[in-house]
Order: structure tokens, then sequence, then C-alpha cells
């Protein structure tokens, strides 16, 4: 269990897939304008990471290697097909937001990544601990990324039709938030903060007990 | 021909104080003194004396056997007091023959130069090398490889440094010498064409080498530093880029400062070795002037010799002209073949103390000035960040050093010596320019 | 320190050129000043609170960012208030105070410092400002950009036939609006010379003038302060291709800010490439972005985004164009 | 990585036979949504449409007019796309008017947007369906219902000058136009093939 | 409006105007993966440009004639185009290493970054499926215009990811704050290069 | 299309397009498959991967391909040092080759405490300030303390103390002598490689008179050989006018440590009974203090 634990907390710190490991960019970049796709999106990841690993991990011993890459990539694409389904039938209006970007989770780096990097080489146990925290690592950076940016550069943030954050009325968003200049800025002062995060985490785990 | 002069350069003002209407007189000779036996390019030489010997002016004292050194020679009758090392001019350390000098010396005599039917080798034991600037030893020039020919000598009398003016002196004094010894250069490598190259700002020189001139051609340069250096003053004379990691005689020209060339026609002519040169002393000294110096006379004799440093004198002490010239730790270095002048610098005259980490506001102005058409500011922010390798790749090893760059970086870098750090590395890793 | 006991020592070379990065923002200063205090004097206090306020942020950020890093300040080489000064001249007149102030921490905070400061930015900072600026609250922007008012009143505008028409918009709007409508609008550019030559209130501070702009340009070129290559090939450029697509060449010279851009912004030493050829390449770049986007995109007025747009392939052309070495035949890349 | 390659029939069927289970899946998939996925566009649609005319979702009926209609009406004004239009009529089958899907260029894509029209060919509403307008700029324009309720009552006859009289939002001309552009092609629509269409 | 000046129109649409990296964030881990290094840069531009125009073809072909025919494009298109693309790189990949070790050197070991690279799969997907991305340019190309319009989305790549790694390389001496350094300073200098791409939007209507 | 036709034509297409990507890529790799030594990557992953390059070889990965190729010795890799010459031994199936453990240290204790006899102005660089009239020191064997050898260490193992000196980290110097050859005086043995477990060193390499040495320096080793006396194994002697140790012998007692009048010998690595090994905090260390502020000291 506490193997478990490691590979999960991993995912949430020191191997972020956004913050460290720098792959799943694009969709995180787009979307970030408002948390409530935020969310979505990270669930929508989080959903075919760990499908797709569970899957991998268990099938792995049958897979050739010459031919895993399209094994892999078409199992992944299923699922993101079956999100991108389900999410135009029941979220019709999360759906017209996130738009293209369901469909383009196939080719999210994160995924395949993980499949190839990890789940290939592990056992379903840990793979789903790998997805897991790399799935909540990747939704826990986008939604942040998108509460800033939506907070700061809309002035409020609203979830499903209700305000939960508002700035004072004075306040004047600035757009650039919002618009593709914003993303990568909001993201490099993002990064900087975790990663002064990471080497706090990693100072306190040098000093511990030995 | 392409173009008339080399691009780049600078315009380096500050001749104040400076000796060009001062006419040559000898130094004193000091009762002691030092004379390195590493004074040229190449092998140090061995000593031929041992301590409490007694030798004569123009005695051989130091010789090596190898292809590339020169011996050096006492300018003094005296005896051998002490063989250690001193610290020369240029910042090295040197093993030296320390001379004290009889009381009486005879200033008309000396021991000749060997006898000998071949010419190198009379330029060999006269101790000549080149007194521009780097202590080539002359011998090695005058014998280009046998598959090359020498079409042109080059008398190099730009003397384009700030203060300076040994040469442009020696020029208006001794222009019969400088003529004959380029003739003569000519006549040994077979050229049939000689130059000497003065800058317009002489025209008392070009007029006194004019006045002398059968069989050479002068050329008037516009001023323009560092007209003087070899590959330049070639492009300016020649129209000709001497091509990357090759050496004058492969355009068929030999460069040689008009000093070597006098000293060549004495070794020659006079047979008299090379042990004493002339030094310009400069800038903040009471007399500045153009002094025939005995090498081994230390820098503070010599310059107790121009009456001592005046009250507007700072604290830098520069061996050579203020561009490339290096600044003195101590006084108590001595004179060495390769030194032409002492500039005293005037207090606030200095380019100011720099640290190295004023940014390049990319101005582009070292740029346009660096006469070897390199990007000094690219290597100097590699340099900074022991990127030797970008180094390497942006030509940092034909980088001559000259200090245009920094002369002009409005941020003060300290560019040349960026760049000697990445030359001096890059050497050490066995990297061929 | 006559006596030479003590000496210094220091690499050559031991003499330097008198110009010093202080010198240089200095001039750029000085050839900034007549535009700058002529907009003082036409539009009045609020031009004069818009310049206060844009250096004075600028400069309170970068000492602030050195204060903070614990690294000596840098005030003293004058780039801050030169990028505050130009910040102020690309807003309109009546533009709010705070969003001065807010442009100013942008610059130099976003554009500048965190780069690792002067000479290390990739973009100009002035314009990142702007931009940032621009993008954030163009709707705002768009509302405070006709002024009217001030000492202004002193000086009668030339009567701009069709101004009327599309109300509060700059001459490069109007004349973008009467393009898209074929010419409705009667606009023509010759009737506006005088004003944007000498006294246009109708665009940013630092268009007020476009003779003070070129005469302060020229002076920068004639010391040798920048490169003619950069204004030559950026204002050559928006000459031929307005006269290339049947727009007013004279018109597109001086209205908007392709002057300011072309002399004071676009020759920026640390967002320009190093190459002559290189700089005139970067020049003609912004040229065609500009009037690109003047005669076919949305926005009536570019300089801002063209010159950041070719501020972004500076490195590459930088690598593109370097010198031969001497005695060297090609660079190698 | 194993040096050895596995056999070459091995290595298709597991291809195939992932793809062959993937595409089982994915079909059952499809189906189990496919009509929920239908349900939801319409009811989309209807919502904007009975928004337009005023009236509420459940009050309409709906009915898409023929090809040959619809391309006719798209010759009307061929530098404004229609998409689609609609007829509408209460639940006695009453004729309320017609809903106009149209897609004007914007900022920074297509604007998609439905104009009502009564059978008097008057504008009885505007609404935006989906754009890629600037945030805080150009979607100010195209969601503020103000904006738009200023096109409403507009009549078909005289659109081109009306429209004008609708003042464009400043700093957001190009978002104001498609609008203005939209709601023109659905007046011309109306002028040259609904008229009589209705009355038949 | 001539076929030269539209096919003109759709190459500074995707390359400019929609540029693939800074104007709609595809492709982007590859964008600071591999821009710290300019030769590096060189090659993976060359990569995608021949990578993207065959799978935008081979997606054209299998989509038109495959999915399309047998009614099951709405649900299959994303499994077939991955499937494709991924097959196809993977092919080249062994292919090259084979037999052309030299360009395989240079390219080839971009091609496994490539083949899960989204810009690929939203290329291919765009200028094949009408209505993927909504845009003011009219999709569902012919195949010409496909191949066009990868082209110009793999330059677009190509200018935004040398331009970049040239600013990387010269950033990599710069004395930047410590907690800002590496790759926070990256993705500010992306978002200030993204902003002189703000300037072109909508330009010519696209 | 009625359900079962369409499950049967999305089964159909897939399973088409696989049979075709599959087909191909097993005949590629078939066709173009090569051999690839494993190796390789296995000695990389045993090396430090810090690409320092002190083992002559631009990068770890050069230098991997080299040892798999059998073209360098397992114990290649200096900085890796023992643990990484085992490592690599086991990977390439090879007996290790011992390698003696060493580690840099300093032999000068100058700092502000050695005159300069002219004021800099430049680079802060040793190197560079070498190069200009010999370096401002008086002593040619002393230590300027720019730093150099810290810029050259890829294992951050040197500090510069608050006496303007390089401070080696034992524990995290590798031996690759990088440093070493760095130092501009490196060559006259300012810096150099001692055994790891080293527990003193003499902080003097100077050559000259003791009496000249002294006027300059108020650290300097005089010879007067009372480390000697003090030594019960007799493995300090005063050689060339400074005291050497044998490390061969020296056990750690720290005699020599508190016998010397100049404080010129002190810790390195780990004493005999002492829990701490960092060099230079010896027991001494309070009084350096004292002598703080010495960062920029060429600064004028
Ligand atoms: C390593 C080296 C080798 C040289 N070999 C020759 C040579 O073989 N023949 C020759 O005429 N000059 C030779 N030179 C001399 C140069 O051409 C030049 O005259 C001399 O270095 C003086 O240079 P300066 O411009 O720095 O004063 C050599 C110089 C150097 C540094
Ligand atoms: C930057 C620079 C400037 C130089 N200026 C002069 C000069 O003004 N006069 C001169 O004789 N040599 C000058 N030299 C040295 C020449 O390059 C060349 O070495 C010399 O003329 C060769 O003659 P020599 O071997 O007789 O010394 C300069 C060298 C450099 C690198
Ligand atoms: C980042 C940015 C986003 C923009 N978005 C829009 C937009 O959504 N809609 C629009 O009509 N114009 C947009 N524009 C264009 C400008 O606001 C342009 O000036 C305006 O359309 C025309 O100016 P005017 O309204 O002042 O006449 C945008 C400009 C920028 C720089
Ligand atoms: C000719 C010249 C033009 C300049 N233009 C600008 C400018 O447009 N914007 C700006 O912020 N700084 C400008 N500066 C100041 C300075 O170079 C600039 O802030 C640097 O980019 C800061 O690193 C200029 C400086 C010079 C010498
Ligand atoms: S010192 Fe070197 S880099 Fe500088 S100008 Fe002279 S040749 Fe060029
Ligand atoms: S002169 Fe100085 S500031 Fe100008 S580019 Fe060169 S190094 Fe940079
Ligand atoms: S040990 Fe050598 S390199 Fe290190 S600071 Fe001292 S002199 Fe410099
Ligand atoms: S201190 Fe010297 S020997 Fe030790 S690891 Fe660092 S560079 Fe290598
Ligand atoms: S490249 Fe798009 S998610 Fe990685």
């Amino acid at each position: 269990m506490s193997e478990w634990l490691s590979v999960y907390r991993a995912g949430l710190s020191l191997d972020n897939p956004l913050t460290v490991l720098m792959v799943g960019l694009c969709s995180t970049l787009a979307v970030s304008t408002r948390v409530e796709g935020s969310l979505f999106m990270g669930l929508a990841v989080m959903f075919v990471l760990l499908m797709s690993s569970v899957l991998v991990s268990t099938t792995r011993r049958w897979i050739p290697p010459e031919v895993r890459i399209p094994v892999f990539i078409v199992v992944i694409a299923s699922f993101v097909t079956v999100v991108d389904l389900s999410m135009k039938a029941f979220l019709p209006t999360v759906y017209a937001f996130l738009g293209v970007w369901i469909p383009l989770i196939v080719v999210n780096c994160l995924v395949l990544g993980r499949a190839e990097g990890f789940a290939y080489h592990h056992g379903v146990w840990l793979s789903s601990a790998d997805a897991l925290g790399m799935g909540t690592g990747f939704a826990g950076v986008i939604v942040t990324l998108a509460a800033i940016r939506e907070v700061f550069g809309t002035g409020t943030i609203i979830f499903f039709g209700r305000t939960l954050l508002a700035m004072p009325a004075a306040y004047e968003p600035p757009n650039v938030l919002v618009l593709f200049p914003g993303a990568f800025i909001v993201f490099a002062f993002v990064v900087a903060g975790s990663q002064a995060l990471n080497r706090r985490i990693q100072a306190r785990a040098k000093r511990g007990p030995l | 021909m392409r173009g008339a002069l080399f691009r780049g350069g600078i315009h380096p003002d500050g001749r104040r104080g400076s000796a060009s209407g001062a006419t040559i007189e000898p130094a004193t000779i000091p009762s002691r003194l030092a004379i390195p036996l590493a004074q040229s390019l190449g092998a140090p030489c061995e000593p031929l004396v041992a301590v409490g010997e007694s030798v004569r002016r123009g005695q051989m004292i130091g010789d090596v056997r190898a292809k590339v050194s020169a011996p050096v020679h006492s300018p003094v009758d005296g005896t051998v007091v002490s063989i250690e090392p001193v610290l020369t001019p240029f910042g090295k350390s040197a093993l030296a023959v320390l001379i004290e000098a009889a009381p009486e010396q005879d200033l008309e005599s000396w021991v000749p130069v060997r006898e000998d039917s071949d010419p190198l080798e009379v330029a060999c034991s006269a101790g000549l090398v080149g007194l521009g600037g780097a202590a080539f030893p002359t011998r090695v020039k005058l014998d280009p490889p046998s598959d090359t020919r020498i079409g042109t000598v080059i008398v190099n009398g730009c003397e384009c440094e700030p203060y300076l003016a040994c040469d442009h002196r020696l020029m208006v004094e001794h222009a019969d010498r400088v003529v004959a010894g380029g003739r003569m250069i000519a006549d040994f490598v077979g050229a049939d064409r000689v130059v000497v190259a003065i800058e317009d700002d002489k025209p008392e020189a070009v007029r006194a080498i004019r006045a002398e001139a059968t069989g050479v051609e002068v050329r008037v340069l516009p001023s323009r530093y560092p007209q003087g250096a070899e590959k330049q003053l070639i492009r300016s004379v020649t129209g000709v880029e001497v091509p990357h990691g090759r050496l004058p005689f492969h355009v068929g020209v030999l460069v040689h400062n008009v000093g070597t060339v006098a000293a060549l026609w004495e070794a020659f002519a006079l047979r008299k070795p090379l042990f004493e040169r002339v030094v310009t002393v400069a800038g903040a000294v009471v007399r500045p002037g153009n002094y025939l110096t005995a090498i081994g006379t230390s820098v503070r004799d010599l310059i107790a010799h121009a009456g001592g440093p005046t009250s507007e004198a700072g604290d830098r002490v520069i061996a050579g002209g203020p561009m490339m010239g290096h600044a003195l730790g101590s006084l108590d270095v001595p004179v060495v073949k390769g030194l032409s002048g002492i500039v005293v610098l005037r207090a606030g005259e200095t380019a100011p103390v720099v640290f190295g980490d004023q940014p390049c506001i990319r101005c582009a102005r070292c740029w346009t000035a660096c006469p070897m058409m390199l990007e000094p500011h690219a290597i100097g922010i590699r340099a900074n960040v022991r990127d030797w390798d970008a180094c390497e790749s942006l030509h940092a090893l034909d980088c001559i050093e000259c200090g245009c760059c920094a002369y002009v970086c409005p941020s003060r870098r300290p560019l040349v010596q960026l760049i000697r750090a990445a030359k001096a590395r890059l050497l050490v890793a066995g990297r061929s320019p | 320190m006559s006596d030479l006991t003590r000496l210094h020592v220091a690499p050559s070379p031991h003499v330097a050129s008198p110009v010093r990065t202080s010198w240089v923002m200095t001039a750029v200063i000085v050839a900034l000043a007549p535009s700058a205090l002529w907009s003082v004097w036409l539009m009045g206090w609020t031009a004069a609170a818009l310049f206060a306020v844009s250096i004075g942020s600028c400069v309170l950020t970068e000492w602030l960012w050195t204060r903070v890093a614990g690294r000596p300040s840098t005030l003293g080489d004058l780039s801050a208030v030169l990028t505050g000064a130009l910040v102020a001249m690309t807003l309109p007149p009546r533009t709010p105070l705070w969003m001065a102030a807010v442009a100013g921490v942008v610059a130099i905070g976003l554009g500048k410092m965190i780069f690792g400061g002067l000479g290390w930015n990739i973009f100009n900072p002035a314009l990142v400002g702007r931009a940032v600026v621009g993008i954030s609250w163009a709707g705002v922007l768009a509302e405070v950009r006709p002024y009217a008012g001030g000492w202004y009143a002193v000086m009668p505008d030339a009567a701009a036939p069709g101004l009327d028409t599309v109300s509060g918009a700059t001459r490069l709007a109007i004349a973008a609006a009467d393009r898209a409508a074929g010419g409705a609008y009667g606009f023509e550019p010759a009737d506006h010379y005088r004003s944007l030559l000498l006294s246009n209130t109708q665009g940013s501070l630092g268009e007020v003038s476009a003779a003070l702009l070129v005469a302060g340009g020229l002076f920068l070129v004639l010391t040798r302060v920048v490169d003619w290559r950069i204004p030559l090939g950026y204002l050559g450029t928006v000459v031929a291709i307005s006269a290339a697509c049947g727009s007013d060449p004279l018109f597109n010279v001086l209205a908007g800010g392709v002057l300011l851009g072309a002399f004071f912004m676009a020759t920026d030493y640390v967002t320009s490439p190093m190459d002559p050829r290189g700089r005139f390449l970067f020049g003609v770049g912004c040229g065609v972005f500009n009037m690109v986007v003047r005669l076919y995109g949305p926005m009536p007025e570019a300089t801002t985004f063209a010159i950041l747009f070719m501020n972004g392939l500076v490195p590459l052309i930088d690598r593109a164009f370097r010198p031969r070495t001497f005695g060297r035949r090609r660079q190698v890349a | 990585m194993p040096s050895t390659p596995s056999s070459a029939p091995r290595l298709v069927l597991t291809v195939v036979a992932t793809c062959a289970i993937a595409a089982t899946g994915l079909s059952f998939t499809h189906a189990a949504t496919a009509d929920r996925i239908a349900e939801q566009e319409r009811r989309a649609v209807r919502r904007a449409l009975a928004e337009v005319l005023g009236s509420s979702e459940g009050a309409v009926e709906v009915e898409s007019v023929d090809e040959s209609v619809l391309s006719r009406i798209a010759s009307a004004d061929p530098a404004t796309p229609v998409e689609a239009v609609f007829r509408m009529s209460d639940l006695d089958g009453e004729m309320l008017g017609w809903g106009i899907a149209v897609a004007p260029r914007g900022y920074g894509g297509p604007v998609r947007m439905i104009v009502g029209l009564d059978s008097a060919g008057s504008v009885t509403g505007v609404k935006v369906v989906s754009h890629r307008e600037t945030p805080g700029l150009g979607d100010k324009v195209v969601e503020s219902g103000d904006h738009l309720a200023g096109y409403a009552g507009i009549g078909s006859s005289d659109a081109e000058r009306a429209v004008k009289e609708v003042d464009a939002v400043t700093g957001a001309t190009k978002s104001s136009r498609s609008v203005r552009d939209g709601v023109l092609a659905a007046a011309r629509g109306w002028r040259a093939v609904l008229s009589e269409e209705q009355s038949r | 409006m001539s076929v030269v000046q539209q096919m003109g129109l759709l190459l500074v649409g995707s390359a400019l105007v929609n540029n693939i990296l800074l104007t709609r964030f595809i492709g982007l881990c590859p964008f600071f993966g591999i821009s710290g290094n300019m030769r590096t840069a060189w090659g993976m531009t060359g990569a995608v440009l021949f990578v993207m125009t065959l799978a935008t073809s081979v997606t054209w072909f299998a989509y038109n004639l495959l999915l399309v025919p047998l009614g099951v494009e709405e649900f299959l298109y994303i499994p077939a185009f991955i499937l494709v693309i991924a097959a196809l790189v993977q092919f080249v990949e062994m292919y090259l290493r084979k037999k052309s070790p030299g360009l395989y050197r240079s390219m080839g070991i971009y091609l496994p970054l490539i083949t899960t690279n989204c810009a690929v799969l939203a290329a291919a997907t765009e200028a094949v499926k009408p209505g993927f991305f909504k845009m003011n340019m009219e999709y569902g190309f012919g195949l010409a215009e496909s191949v066009v319009y990868s082209i110009g989305v793999a330059l677009g790549f190509g200018i935004a990811l040398m331009s970049f790694s040239a600013i990387r390389e010269r950033l990599e001496s710069a004395p930047c704050p410590e907690w800002f350094r590496g790759t926070p300073l990256a993705f500010m200098t992306a978002g200030l290069l993204s902003l002189g791409y703000v300037g072109l939007g909508s330009l010519f209507g696209l | 299309m009625s359900e079962i036709s369409m499950v049967v034509n999305a089964a159909l297409a897939l399973g088409a397009m696989g049979a075709v990507c599959g087909g191909l890529l097993a005949a590629a790799s078939r066709r173009f498959h090569v051999e690839v030594d494993e190796r390789v990557e296995a000695v990389l992953d045993s090396l430090p991967g810090s690409n320092c390059g002190a083992c002559g070889s631009p990068s770890c990965f050069s230098i991997a391909e080299a040892i798999a190729g059998g073209k360098a010795s397992v114990s290649a890799c200096v900085a890796g040092g023992q643990s990484a010459t085992d490592a690599v031994a086991a990977v390439m199936g090879l007996a290790s080759e011992p390698m003696a453990a060493v580690v840099s240290a300093r032999h000068c204790g100058g700092g502000t405490r050695a005159e300069r006899g002219f004021d800099y102005s430049g680079l802060l660089s040793c190197r560079s300030l070498d190069h200009l009239a010999g370096g401002d020191l008086v002593c040619a064997w002393g230590c300027f303390g720019h730093g150099d050898c810290l810029r050259a260490c890829p294992f951050d193992a040197v500090s510069i103390d608050e006496r303007g000196l390089p401070r080696i980290d034992p524990s995290a110097c590798t031996g690759c002598g990088l440093c070493v050859t760095e130092c501009p005086r490196g060559a006259s043995g300012l810096l150099a490689l001692v055994v790891a477990d080293a527990p003193v060193v003499v902080r003097c390499r100077a050559h000259d008179k003791p009496g000249a040495r002294r006027r300059h320096c108020s650290a300097c080793c005089i010879a007067c050989r009372k480390c000697e006396q003090a030594c019960p194994t007799g493995a300090i002697t005063v050689v060339d006018r400074v005291a050497v140790i044998d490390y061969s012998i020296c056990d750690g007692c720290g005699a020599c440590v508190s016998a010397c009048p100049q404080e010129c010998i002190d810790l390195h690595g780990r004493m005999r009974g002492s829990a701490g090994s960092t060099d230079g905090a010896g027991p001494r260390a309070p009084g350096f203090a004292a002598l703080a502020g010495s960062g920029e000291a060429a600064a004028p």
C-alpha cells in the first residue's frame, strides 16, 4: 500500500505531468479559461488514463513490442471516443466548451506516455496508482490555472451558472489572461510556484530521518 | 584588389603627453640590470654565463638550440650577480641573468656579431626579434618555407597605438637605416617590392622616408587603429586577406616593424647585436621622450630617467600602448626586446573599473569595430558562462586582442579579457585556430 | 597617487571611448523630448500625468526588483526612464492613470527584469507593456481615444471631412472604415497631412507631431546612435506597400505609430538584430506586417504587434546573418 | 526490448483483434448515445428558435424547409452562409414565423446565430449559438442581450438602412458587423424567398 | 479568387494567422521539450513537415474512401486516424533507420516524438473532417487543399519552433532570477512571442 | 442502417486498417531490423550522468559507448569512483578494478591574510587574474580566491568561505580533478588530489624563503618543524621549506594541528574520533570568522 501511495503521490508533485514532466500541455493551456471546463477536462483525462493504464498493464504480456504503439493508441482512442460520445450526449454545454480538445486527448502526450512508460512495465495495481496520481496532478494544475485565469481575467468564477467567486465591481479584468498569451504567462508563474514547492518537498525529504 | 582598407577599427584619441616630438636620446645605464632569458616567442634560452663571471657589452649570455628562439646579449660590461626568476612586463615569470654594471661603460663598442656567410645565422646570433610587439624571432620570418615566394616586404611604420612614438622617431631620425634594412630583407627573401606603410598622422616620418626612399615605396594609410596589425596592414596595402589559420608568407608578404628593420641593418652593417632598443616613455611623466634603453633596465629606473611621474599621474602604468599594453603590477620589471613603450596614464584617463557584470546592450558597436569581423559581444557572453565550445565556433581563436571592441563598448564589458580567457581555454584543450 | 607606489592592474585596453550606456539612453530621451513636450503642451495635464505615472511605475518597478533581488540598482543606465516615456507615448491621452501604471509594471517586470534585466529581454519592454494593456482593455482604450480639451483648444485641428460619421476614431480607423465601405465616407488623406505633421490629437501621445518625431529620429540617425537601416527598411516598406495597394503612402507614414516605431522602438538595440543586413530585413519585416494588418486586418493599426512579432524573429535573424570572420570564407551557422 | 522479432502473423493478429474489439465496442457506444446526442442537438435548436420568437420551448412546432428552398435563400445573400431555415408554428399549427440559422464571419471564426422573423418579415430576435470571438471584447457583442435586442423590430423591406442604426460596439467593430451581416442575410432571404413561400 | 490566391491565403492562414503552436496550443510538448537546441529544432521541423503532409494525405483517403462509405466516420474517426498516423510514423522510422542512417540521425530520432504529437492528428483531422475546428476557413477540403493546408500548418510549426529555439539559445546565458529559470522563463517567452501573433488575428478574414 | 450492419461495418473498417497497419509494421520490423547494443544503455545507467568530462569524453553517453565497445576500461569514469566502476563491470561481465578514492584539497590558508601586491579590476576569475602581471598575490603559490575551481566543479563540492578561500566538501567531491586542472596554480600544488580519507591538510605550498614568506602572509607554513616533532607516526616532514604529510602513514590523530603556531594545518576529512567531515571547519574555525567579508578581495 505504501508503494501505491508513493507512486500516486509522485504524480501530484515531484513528477507532476504538467509542471515537471511537461507533457499534456496543449489541452491544459487551451481549456484553462474556465474552471468548469477544466474540471471536466481533468476528469476526462483521468478516466482515459486510468482505463488505458489498466487495460495495457493487464494485457501487456500479449502485446508484441513492435506493434505496441498502434495497439495502445487504438485502445486509448477508443476510450477517448467513449468520453467524446458520452459527453456530447449528457453534458452538451461542457462539450461545447471543450470542443475538439476531447478528441485530442488521444494525442495528449501524457496518456500515451504513461501507457508506454509506466503501465507497459508495471502491474495493474501500481499502474492504477500512477494513472490516478498523474490524473490528479493534471487535474489539479489545470483547475488551478483555470481558477487564476478565470477570476483575474473575467472577474468571476462561474460554475454551472453559479458565481463562486467575484472580484470587486471596480475591478477591470484584463482580457489578456483569458487570451492565448495569458495562458503561457500565467502558466509560467504556476510552474515557478510549483517548482518552489517541489524544492521545499525535496529539501524536507533530504532533511528527514535517514 | 578589393576595397581600400580593412573593415572595422577605431580612432582612439588621447595622445596628449605623447613623445612624438622628442628626439631619441640614450637612457642612463642603471647599476643593476635583469636580462630575462625568455624575450622572444618560443623556447627560453639557457644561460651561457655563471654567477660571478664578468661579461662584456654585446656578449651573448643566453642561447638555446631551438628553431624558434633568439639569443640574448649583455647590454653592459659588468658581472653576473645572480640568475633567478623575475617577472617580465608582460606578467610572465622568466629566468633572468642579473648583471652588476661596471662603473665605466664604453658606449661606442661592443662584442661584434659573429661573422657568417649565411645571413640567417647573423640575424639569429644578433638576437633579432620583432620589435613590433610579439617579439617573434626574425630569423624564422626571414626563412619562409621553400615552396612559398615572398613578393612584398612591408615595413610597418604605422604605429597606430596612441602615445607610442619610438617607431615614428626612428623613421624621422634614421630613415636611412629603415630604408636600407627594408631593402636588405627584400634581398634575403628575394622580394621585388618593399613598401613602407605609414599612417597619415605622421607627415614628418613620411617626408623623411620619402627623402631616402630609393627602391622602396611609401604608402600613406589613413590613421585608424589597428592599421599596424599584420593582417589588417596586409589587407590595406595589398588588398588580400591572409586566410584563416595561415601566415603572411602564404600570401607572399612579409611584415616587419621599422624597429626590427633598423636593428637588422645594425646587425649587418654595424655587427651590433640587439641589446638595446628605443622605448617611448609617455603620459604623465615629467619628460616624455624616446629613450634608447639597455635591455634589462628596470621600468622604475626608466621612469626616473624620464623625470618621474607628474602630479597628474594615476595608478596605472602600461607596458606598451594603452590599447594592447599590459598594466604593470610593479615597476621592478626589466625592459625587454618586445617593450616599445611605457605609458603612465593620468588619473581619470583610464577605462573605468569593471567587473564583468554590466550587461551587453547589443548595440553592435563592438561588432562594427572588430577588425577581425568577429562577434565580440557573443564570445564575451559565452565565455562568461564558460561555454568554450560556443566560443570556438564563434572563432574566438581568431581574435587578435586589439581591444577595439572593449574600447567602444558603452557598457564597458571586459570583452578582451573574456575572449582571452576563452582562447587560453581552447588552446589548453589543444584546439588549433 | 602620483608616486606610483601602489599600482592598479586591469586588462587592456586601458582607455575607452566616452560613449556610455547612460549616454546613449540620454540621447534617445533627448530626441524624444520635443514630441513629448509638444504633446504635453497640446493636451495639458492629462498628458503630463500619463508621462509621470508611466515613467514612475517603470522606475519604481525596476528599483523594487533589484532591491528585492539584492542586486545593485540599475536605474543609472536610464533605460527604465526611456521605457516609461515610450510606454506613455503609445497610450491615448485619456488613458486611465492606473492603466498606465500597469503598463509600466508589465513593461519592466515581465518585459525586461524577468529575463535578467537590461540587455537580456527578447521583446521590446515598452511594447510588451503597451500590448498587454491594449489587449486587456481594448474596449476602454477605444473609448478614451478621442481627445478634446486642455490647451488643445488653442490649436484648432484641421477640419476633417467625414470625421463625425464615425465617432471617436483615429484617422487610421476612419481610413480603414472608408476603405471597407468602398470610399463611402469620402476620406481624403491629403486633408490630414498638416495636422498629422503638427498637431494630431486623435491618436496616442506619441503621434501628436510627425514632424517632431522625424526631427528626433534624424537626430539619432545622424549622431549614429541608431542604425539608419531599420527606419529606412521600415518606412520604405510602408511606402512601397501602400503605393502598391493603392493607399496613400504619405498618409500611411505620417499616421499612427509608424514613425515612433520606426525611429524609436524598432531601433532598440536589445531587441533588434546586430548585423546591418539583418537590421534592414528586420525593418522590412516590421513594415510588411504593419501594412498588411493595416490594409487587410481587423485592426486599423498594428505597429505594436509588428515590432513585437519581428522581435521574436531577431535571434533567428541574428543566426542567419553573421559576419564573415576576417580570412574565412563563410560563417557556418 | 527482446531482440528476436515476434512472428508476423502474431503482430497482424494483435492489431486486427484490438481494432475489431475497439470498433465493436465503439459501435455499441455510438448506438447507445446516438439518439441522445441527436435529441440534445434538436433541443438546443428548438430552445434557440423558441427564444428568438419570444415563446417557450414547449409551445412551438419546428419544421425544416426543404433543400431547394434553403439553397434559394442562401443565394439571396451569397456573402453569408445560411445553414438552415425553420418554419415555426404554434401547437395548433398557426404560423408563428421563421428561424434562419446563419453563420457570418466574425473576428475569430464564424458567428453561428439564429435570426427570428415573424410572418411579416420583421426581426423578432437574434441569438448567437456559438462563436469564437475574443473574450471580453467580441464576445460582449455577440453575447450581450442588449446589443442583439437592438435588431428586434427591423423590417425586412428596409433592412439595409435599418441595421445601420444599431450602433457598432467600439473596439469590436468586426464582431458587431458580423451580427449585422447575419441579420441582413436573414432579411434578404425572407424578402427573396420566404415572403412568397409563406403565402403558399 | 484565383486558385493561387486561395492557396496562398490558405498557407498564410494555417501558418501564421492560426499558428498551431502559439495561437491554438497544439503540439506544445515538443515545442517546449526540444526547443532547447537549434539543431534539434531544425530536425524536428523537417520531420513534422514530412509526417504531417504524408499523414494528411493518407488520412484523407482513409476517411473519404473507407470511413464515409461505410457510414462509421462519426465514431471511428479518432481511432482510425491515429492508428494510421502511428503506424505510418513507425514505419518511416524503421525504414530510415535501416536504409538511410544519416537521415535517421538527423530526422529519425524525432519521429517517435511525432507519433503522439497532437499537431499531426489535429492538422490531419482539421484538413479532412469537415467542421472539426470552427474557423473562418471552410474545411472539408479536397486532397490538394488538405495537403497545402497541412504544409502551412507544418511551416507555422517550424517558424514558431525555430524562432523560439533561437530565443532560448540566447536566453541560456541570461542572468534571469533563479526562481524563474528554465521552464517558467520558457513559458513566459512563449507568451510574449504569441503577443505578436495577436496582431495577426483575423487577418484577411482568416 | 441497422445496428448490426453498423457494428459489422465498423469492425470491418477498423479491422482492415489494423490489418494493413499491422502487416506493414510486421513486414517492416522484419525487413528493417537493426541490432542495438543494449549494453550502452546499461552502462550509461551506471554512470553519474553529469557529463562532467573528467574522463576525457565529451559526454557520459560517448564514454558509455566506448566502454561497451571495449574501447575504454570499466574504470574510465573518474567521477563515478568505485561504485560506478563496480556497476559498469557488472554490466560488462568483467572484473572490477579497484580505484584509489581521492578528493581535492586546497594547500593555501592565506585568503584575506595574504598580501596583495596591487589593486586589480577586471573579471573575478583566478585564471584571468593570473594572466595579468602574474596575479595580485605576492605569494606565487597562494590562492586568489576568485573561485575558478568552484565554477569548474560539476558536483557542487566547492564553496568560497568567509576567508575568501575555496572550501571543498570531501563528501561531495568525487575526485574528478577538474578543479585542479582549472586552477591556474593547480600545477604547482595549490589544489591537489589527496586520499579521500585524508584527515588533515597543510594549508601552504610555498617554497620561497620562510622569512620572506612571512612578510606577506600571516597564515603560511614557516617551516618551524614543530609539527614534525609533534607527529607520533612521523607522517609529517618539512620538505623544500614546507610541511608535507605522507597519508600512507598519517593516522589522523590531529597532534600537528594543535602544534602548528601558524594555524596552518587543519581538518579536511574525517578525524579520528570526530563525527563530522568538513573542509577547514577545524578547531580554530571560530577564529576565522573574524576575517569575514572577503569575497571580493580584489575590488578596490
Ligand atoms: C606560432 C607562430 C608561428 C609563426 N611562424 C612563422 C613562420 O614560420 N614564418 C614567418 O615568417 N612568420 C611566422 N610567424 C610570425 C607571424 O607572422 C608574426 O609576424 C609574428 O607573430 C608577429 O605578430 P604580431 O602581429 O602579433 O606582432 C609565426 C607566428 C606564430 C605566433
Ligand atoms: C592590434 C595590433 C596592432 C599592432 N600595431 C602595430 C603597429 O602600430 N606597429 C607595428 O610595427 N606593429 C604593430 N603590430 C604588430 C604587427 O602585427 C606585426 O606583428 C609586426 O609589424 C611584425 O613585425 P615584427 O616581427 O618586426 O615585430 C600590431 C599588432 C596588433 C595585433
Ligand atoms: C487581442 C485582440 C482581440 C480582438 N478581438 C476582437 C473581437 O473579438 N471582435 C472585434 O470586432 N474586434 C476584435 N479586435 C480588433 C480590434 O479591437 C479592432 O481595433 C476593432 O475591431 C476595430 O476597431 P474599432 O472598433 O475601434 O473601429 C481584437 C483585437 C485584438 C488586439
Ligand atoms: C535607440 C534605442 C531605442 C530604444 N527603444 C526602446 C523601446 O522602444 N522600448 C523600451 O522599452 N526601451 C527602449 N530603449 C531602452 C532600452 O534599450 C530597453 O529598455 C532595453 O530593451 C531594456 O533591456 C531604447 C534604447 C535605445 C538606445
Ligand atoms: S580584441 Fe578581438 S574581438 Fe575585440 S575587436 Fe579586437 S579582434 Fe575583435
Ligand atoms: S559594444 Fe558592448 S554593449 Fe555593445 S554589443 Fe558589444 S559588448 Fe554589447
Ligand atoms: S584554488 Fe585556485 S582556482 Fe580555486 S580559488 Fe584558489 S586560485 Fe582560484
Ligand atoms: S572538488 Fe574538484 S575534484 Fe572534487 S568533484 Fe569538484 S572538481 Fe572534481
Ligand atoms: S503536444 Fe499536445 S499534449 Fe503534448
